[in-house]
């Protein structure tokens, strides 16, 4: 075990982050201590990303390796954009969580440990065959064994509480509360919002929460009177500067919600949010729920054809239907999705990208649905497709797809994934006064009134909802006549409405931003290109070989059918194109497909798990 | 009315004049094979359409893909022609976000009992107030007839040249079994019966389903004859009616007794010869005995026309705890988004 | 034994040692939540095999997705973790391909009421000869604890916090209607009960559709507490037996008397208090008594546990005309050539 | 009308192909009549294809237009690889034949009409404002008008036959086979063989046999007695010059189903076809199950999910797995798909492709599925996509796919479309002792057994089956580790199961046949590229300019995925490569991402109709 002082090892004060990792078994309440610490570091001022990393199984036997629950965030200033490649302070409350969490913790790293935890029992549950704590394998690193069972016990039970009713099994629960206290401490972090938070969740058993309380104030203490190392530049972390604004924590999934009810209070039509659960889309069904009430309705379906067919169904009554799913419900949906286009009525689709094929890994991360989203459809049905770029950015793509799919008539997939869903970070409050009406036109002449007749600027049709006088129409998936939309078998009018539905996509294009580098150079020697989910950690990395003076772009897509104006010309101010995902090269091929000329490079990983800094900046040292 | 926007330029609808058959006639010529049972059911639709009284533009009919499943193009209301087999589920949705909307779902016995029945069977469930008419020819019309689940065991078609080995679906008690709380069987032809059933099942407040015994000509032609014909009809069948003793027969000399012991159903005469105490009497709350009405079929039984069941509940439309005419607006977003634990950089 | 390729060079199975529990046992570590109710099953499920004797490799275990679809991985048999909802479409392959195969299906109230409602519904129609399983824990476990199709209005979870307005599936309802004609109902902890249960289900050929209330500590523990302890089990559910009249409670002093009138249940006092004859009898064949059992449930009337309905029928696998290990070979294929119009060029 | 003889305007006897197109009322017999002419052609040793065109309609009103049917064969010699661009003898039964048919009847073609049909009812319901008879607009083509209803009449009740029972309304059924007696004598064709059909068909009833027969030979005897002037040269018309052996008429679905029923000859295994009505992949259904009870099982199930897993299940269970289906069917599909492409089963996939998008034209061609079986699935997912490249074609691609299907374990997805299911050329038996096993090899050895252990050179993992001792394993949709395949969500297990599901292709790649011009030059101005049904019309139009001494070469792809080897330098050598294919351009894209330096254009048309010749040849000659 190393003995120099931890925080030695930490960047410079002012501009340093810092990442911490607190990992136990899921029974540990690790994910409670994460959104803890995560609303204190935003409460102080900190910029940070955060990523919760939960075990497959929903509650596997206690200590054992695959029930261990970690949750891993960067704090610092307002460059933090990824949750860090390498741990600095790792908290593992049990062998297990040591022996999977221990890779990412970096050398000279602080390592926080409950020693009362790594007993015989335990260890052999995690199948360590010796005990880590004695067989040199932390030499690399700083520990912290604490006895902290044994010291939460002591604190909570104090004062009274055991004679209230606070029993060991009680006491023992608030282990993790013990070890927040000290990380608070290392981070001179204040710990009043979660003393306040303990209070109201145990509102009703107010021992608890003073025996939590308790275990708290202990951890923090601890740090205060015993001879540990001071990790002074940890508090010099730097604060962000954010701009003035009332700020909230938001997640990936926060972001589809919020930006869903915004869509429907900016359009005036209600919400129907249609869904069957699967992980991790089901969170967006668990938010809209707690809505019903307030204006969103939702439906849980009986599987995701019904889904997609009953949102579709509230969009022809002249709701705002969305459908949202992950991968293998997408799969499902794809017929459902060629009658929206078909019938070209507007439609949310939101599929949380999971890792696949099939089942796969369903709670890892993976942006290999891309395909799925641009082609997998019977005939042609060229349909838009976002990608939520972060948490924040959730709620712009989903407001956009909503103001595309009412816009121009048309169904839009928005891509988000299983890192973006869950991880969080500081979003500065829209002003909603400021925000546009989503214009919906029903002021439609019944003289003359075909259902298929188009703007001829949008190409969309005229939305007619039932309920309205004179405008009586029939939808359908058979191929329908331009203008009067009567049944068709007309060889040139299929081929007319083929074209027609290709050309929406190019005024849809002509609608959206063109493309823009958004960090780095506009011209040099590479050219990093990205969608959806890896925004922060290519954000970060070309940053920082900015900062080392490389020629180095970022240009990030948000739509990826139609793709926007001006990539071509962006592209061909560099000399090399990099294109990175986490999947074997969806839009690369794409891409490729689209522009010839330019020698795109992929950059491709398919693990289940989200790039790193060091991934991408090693590719992209390659071409400098 | 269109409850969502109620900003809407089309001219009002003219509520004083009685509607016809013809308010609800589409401009669009029907389709279907000359002798086509669905023609005859279209006519008793239109009628019902006309004595129910909703404004055309207020009604939508939604259906999959079939023969039968052409039936919007041919009603001058509002239409949605979807997919094979999600009706149900598309209807569930337009009348979730319009629940003013009398809203009617017309399909198959492919498309209501193969690929859809899971969107039939939880439409019934949650008693959505839908209308379900199912024409049941047994057998794919629109596919050139292969059998159906709906088919008779042993029926030859294109896909069972040796006879189909599947037992058949009985669509009532498939309806029963899932949660239906309105059950009633008609046939196309019966025009002094089908309009009725129809207009019962407008009136129930839920889900109903009407299965409507219908010729194809073309694919599996006369399969319900017996039923239907004026010669045979009357003995072949028997027409339900809450609370009446189960009297069938063109003389009305024959009746069902129901045995419980066993839960089967025999004929016994009436009048004359058999006692009138052994004639069950219809009641259309009483599941168990809609599971011996809804299964009886020839030689040895009538088939069981009317409402074979009917016990009204609660409709998930009306359960929904929201106002449906409720929508989000920009006062409620800006309170849901200061509702979480912010902070304020200045 | 493989009927499709007889010349397997693998080494014989050894049928003379009696088969115990371990051997179905797979290397696998169980991974369910501490507590979970379908460790009870499991252990039932493997101690069933094992008497009913077949060797495991002509066992196959086909599941969907859910926490009760994982049981193929702790069996030391065949196995196929398929994808949600469609495991009995599955199984329905595997059984046509190889008819001599023991082939169970396990899968929760999500899996075969919800998505995969119309496979089931068809495999019970189909009476294709498929053992059925499904641990009902009225939630979605694996996904979190959403409501299901089997959990009761009022429901509150995550994605019905204001309390789910469905009305729940009957899942023995849900059976009988679609055709079944095994239909049983068991619970995880009834060790005494529930490898009866999935004896008499194994022995049926044809489909058997066994639901095994199951407790999932996580998401909606205690659901069948009552139905389940030790204290309040005997009072709360009735045990059928065919033949025997439907008698329950702890002394045995309470019966279920069947109004036919109406098709309801009640409870009747049995010996001191009410009268014997009083008390129906249970006829595992009469499909309305099956229809009244099934709906019976607390407060008032016991939950009926045991086989609700078994009326036997040649299962689809039967029906097959053609011999299930006869394959085209090139004699029939040169002659299945030359069968058409064809001329010949010399 | 013209009065020049019509034979004149056909071409140089010897290398002379005709076109006849009959048309008429559904339920005029036309298909019949279709196939009689084919059958009879097929007896006098010439090369033909056939185009059959179903109304949409099961039976729409009698004499209305979307109630024509017609059916078009063209005859000749070997290179007959179509079913003809234009029209040179036009059967028109009634008024709304005429109406719907006559713009493929070139000018100075043959059009033979029953006048009996134009009366008002008639042009009324065909829509016809003024007789076409008399209003000049046939100008352009020589009317052959004739009286056939009477005719046929007169012919069918004589000799007694009215007494015998034959009925005004059977004679009248009989017109079509008057029609085709004439059609018989201006091609000096023997009628022998319908004559004999004739009598196998009404078998139970031989007056009614006789009066068709009588109808067929009044036909004949018209040409032969009236003043018709003789269309010599259509006698003339080239026989083909076949290689010896026996031959028969083949649809693409016989090939398919000849192909399926092969397959399991070849590998011993049982075939399970396991499918959903649909058109126009039903007639596979129904081809399969006339041979149930011959070692063929065949499985309608509730729908295509069923009917996909199902053959999964068979396959699981040691069958030979395969389900079909249509564009619709196939989206439904998709969830399936990636199940079997990760349990790494055999399994076979017919998509025979139809008009869509949506319920789209459910009887008319397209080839816009080719995205969707390309990448239509959630996760990565790569499999081997084949198309059939005609009838005879369909037999061989379906082959080749159980041999890839079980050598290396995995889904293959075969795609048809509505015109070659339908379109029947003459086909050569294969000699079945000639034709190769499928091996499948069963030896496995339970000592160290795991399902996912590979073999190094397919990378197949071994097919162990249920029933075989101590080999009983468990296969998922959960990512598996590679050997053992137990569940794992190990990063690096999940980027190597990716990769090595990428790399199996690779060696499919390396197992089929490199790609090879098929028509014309090597090397020269312009290749022209194609895939599926549209090899016909490709060959015909390449071999036509290779004619008139332009250097060009036409390459058709069998498989999509993985594309062939040689590839490369195939398109190097040619100045122009031009992809044709029925969509907006999905091979189009395929192949720019896989060859950015080849300048591709697409050749492109979705009207639900095949391409002509002469569209083909326009394009072509632009590159000229
Ligand atoms: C997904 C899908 N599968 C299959 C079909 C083909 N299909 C269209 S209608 C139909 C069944 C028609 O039978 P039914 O519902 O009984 O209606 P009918 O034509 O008899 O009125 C089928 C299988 C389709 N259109 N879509
Ligand atoms: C196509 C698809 N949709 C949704 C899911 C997500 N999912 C997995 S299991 C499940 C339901 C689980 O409930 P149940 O079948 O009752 O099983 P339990 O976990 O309660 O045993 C759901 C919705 C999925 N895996 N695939
Ligand atoms: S095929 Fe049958 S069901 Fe369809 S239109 Fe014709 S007669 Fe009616
Ligand atoms: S979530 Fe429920 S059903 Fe699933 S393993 Fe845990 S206790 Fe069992
Ligand atoms: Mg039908
Ligand atoms: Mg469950």
């Amino acid at each position: 075990m190393l003995d120099q002082p931890f925080a030695s090892d930490l960047p410079a004060a002012g501009t340093a982050a810092a990442v911490v990792r607190f990992a136990g078994d899921s029974g540990d309440g690790i994910q409670t201590l994460g959104s803890e610490f995560t609303k204190s570091s935003a409460l102080t001022g900190h910029g940070f990303m955060t990523f919760p990393d939960f075990p497959a199984e929903i509650r596997a036997p206690a200590g054992t390796t695959f029930g261990v629950s970690a949750f891993q965030i960067q704090i610092g200033g307002d460059a933090v954009k990824t949750h860090g490649d390498t741990v600095d302070v790792l908290v593992a409350l049990n062998p297990a969580a040591l022996k999977t969490n221990l890779p990412s913790l970096r050398p000279g790293g602080l390592l926080l440990i409950d020693t009362d935890a790594f007993n015989k029992r335990g260890l052999e549950k995690a199948g360590y065959e010796t005990n880590p704590l004695e067989d040199g394998s932390l030499d690399d690193v700083r520990v912290e064994a604490v006895e902290i069972s044994r010291l939460t016990r002591e604190a909570a039970l104090a004062d009274g509480r055991a004679e209230a009713g606070v029993t060991k099994k009680d006491a023992d629960k608030a282990r993790n509360f013990w070890a927040l206290g000290l990380v608070y401490w290392m981070f001179e972090q204040d710990r009043s919002a979660t003393a306040t938070w303990l209070g109201t969740k145990f509102g009703k058993r107010p021992e608890i929460a003073a025996a939590n309380v308790a275990a708290l104030d202990a951890g923090h203490t601890y740090g205060d009177v015993t001879d540990m190392a001071p990790p002074t530049r940890l508090r010099a972390l730097a604060a962000a500067q954010p701009k003035p604004g009332t700020y909230e924590t938001l997640t990936g999934i926060d972001g589809i919600v919020l930006g869903l009810t915004a869509a429907s209070a900016l359009s005036g039509l209600r919400l129907h949010y249609c869904s069957y659960p699967i992980t991790p889309a089901s969170a967006i069904l668990h938010g809209l729920a707690k809505l019903e009430g307030e204006g969103v309705a939702t439906f849980q379906a009986e599987d995701e054809i019904a889904a997609a067919t009953a949102a579709i169904g509230a969009s022809f009554a002249g709701g705002l239907g969305v459908t949202g799913t992950s991968g293998p419900g997408m799969a499902l949906k794809a017929e459902a999705l060629g009658l929206a286009a078909a019938a070209e009525l507007p439609l949310i689709v939101v599929d949380v990208q999971r890792a696949g094929p099939s089942t796969g890994m369903p709670t890892k991360v993976e942006q290999a649905d891309l395909n799925m989203a641009l082609k997998g459809r019977h005939g042609e049905a060229p349909l838009p497709v976002f990608a939520a770029a972060g948490p924040g950015d959730s709620f712009d793509t989903v407001l956009q797809a909503a103001r595309v799919a009412t816009k121009f008539m048309t169904p839009v997939i928005v891509l988000s994934d299983a890192y973006t869903a869950n991880a969080a970070e500081p979003w500065r409050l829209p002003d909603v006064d400021a925000m546009a009406d989503i214009a919906i036109n029903r002021d439609i002449d019944p003289e003359g009134f075909h259902p298929f007749r188009r703007d001829e600027d949008s190409l969309a049709r005229a939305w007619a909802v039932p309920g309205m006088t004179g405008l009586a129409h029939r939808l359908g998936g058979i191929e329908r006549a331009a203008g009067s939309g009567h049944i068709s078998y007309d060889p040139d009018n299929h081929q007319e409405m083929t074209d027609l539905r290709a050309a929406k996509l190019d005024r849809i294009r002509d609608f959206l931003p063109a493309a823009k580098i958004e960090t780095g150079d506009d011209a040099g020697r590479v050219l990093v290109v990205g969608w959806g989910s890896t925004r922060g950690v290519l954000k970060t990395t070309v940053e920082e070989l900015n900062a080392e003076g490389h020629a180095v772009g970022h240009l990030h897509l948000r739509s990826l059918s139609p793709l926007p104006r001006g990539l071509e010309e962006a592209f061909g101010l560099f000399d090399h194109v990099v294109v990175a995902e986490l999947n074997s090269g969806q839009l690369l091929d794409e891409l490729r497909a689209r522009f010839p000329h330019i020698p795109f490079r992929g950059l491709n990983k398919v693990t289940g798990q989200p790039f790193t800094v060091a991934e991408i900046d090693a590719a992209l040292r390659e071409h400098l | 009315m269109n409850v969502m926007n109620p900003d809407i330029s089309a001219p009002e609808a003219d509520t004083t004049t009685p509607l016809t058959a013809r308010d609800f006639t589409s401009d669009q010529e029907v389709r279907w094979c000359p002798g086509c049972g669905d023609y005859a059911i279209l006519k008793a639709v239109r009628a019902t359409l006309a004595e129910v009284g909703r404004r055309p533009e207020d009604v939508v009919f939604v259906s999959g893909i079939g023969c039968a499943a052409r039936f919007p193009y041919y009603l001058a209301s509002y239409g949605f022609h979807t997919i094979h087999g999600r009706a149900p589920a598309v209807a569930t949705g337009v009348k979730m976000a319009n629940p003013d909307l009398d809203v009617w779902v017309v399909g198959g016995d492919g498309d209501f009992l193969s690929i859809g029945g899971n969107h039939l069977m939880h439409a019934l469930r949650r008693n959505v107030d839908l209308n379900l008419l199912m024409p049941n020819n047994a057998v794919y019309g629109l596919t050139k007839g292969q059998y159906s689940p709906a088919s008779a065991t042993g029926m030859r078609s294109p896909s069972s040249p040796g006879g189909s080995v599947e037992a058949p679906v009985n669509a009532a008690m498939l309806a029963l079994g899932a949660g239906a709380r309105f059950v009633a069987r008609s046939a196309d032809t019966l025009q002094d019966h089908l309009p009725g059933v129809l207009k019962a099942a407008h009136a129930n407040r839920g889900t109903s389903f009407v299965e409507i015994l219908q010729n194809c000509v073309v694919f599996n032609d006369g399969a319900f004859d017996a039923v239907k014909d004026k010669a045979t009809g009357a003995e072949r069948t028997i027409r339900l009616e809450h609370g009446k003793p189960l009297v069938f027969g063109a003389e009305g000399d024959k009746g069902i007794h129901v045995d419980w012991a066993t839960g089967t159903a025999r004929v016994v005469p009436v009048g004359q010869g058999g006692a009138v105490y052994d004639v069950t009497v219809h009641d259309q709350t009483n599941l168990a005995l809609a599971t011996i009405l809804a299964r009886m079929e020839g030689p040895d039984l009538p088939v069981a026309l009317g409402v074979i069941y009917h016990a009204p509940g609660a409709s998930f439309t009306d359960l929904r705890e929201d106002d449906p005419t409720r929508t989000m607006d920009r006062a409620g977003l800006s309170r849901l988004l200061s509702a979480g634990k912010t902070w304020t950089v200045s």
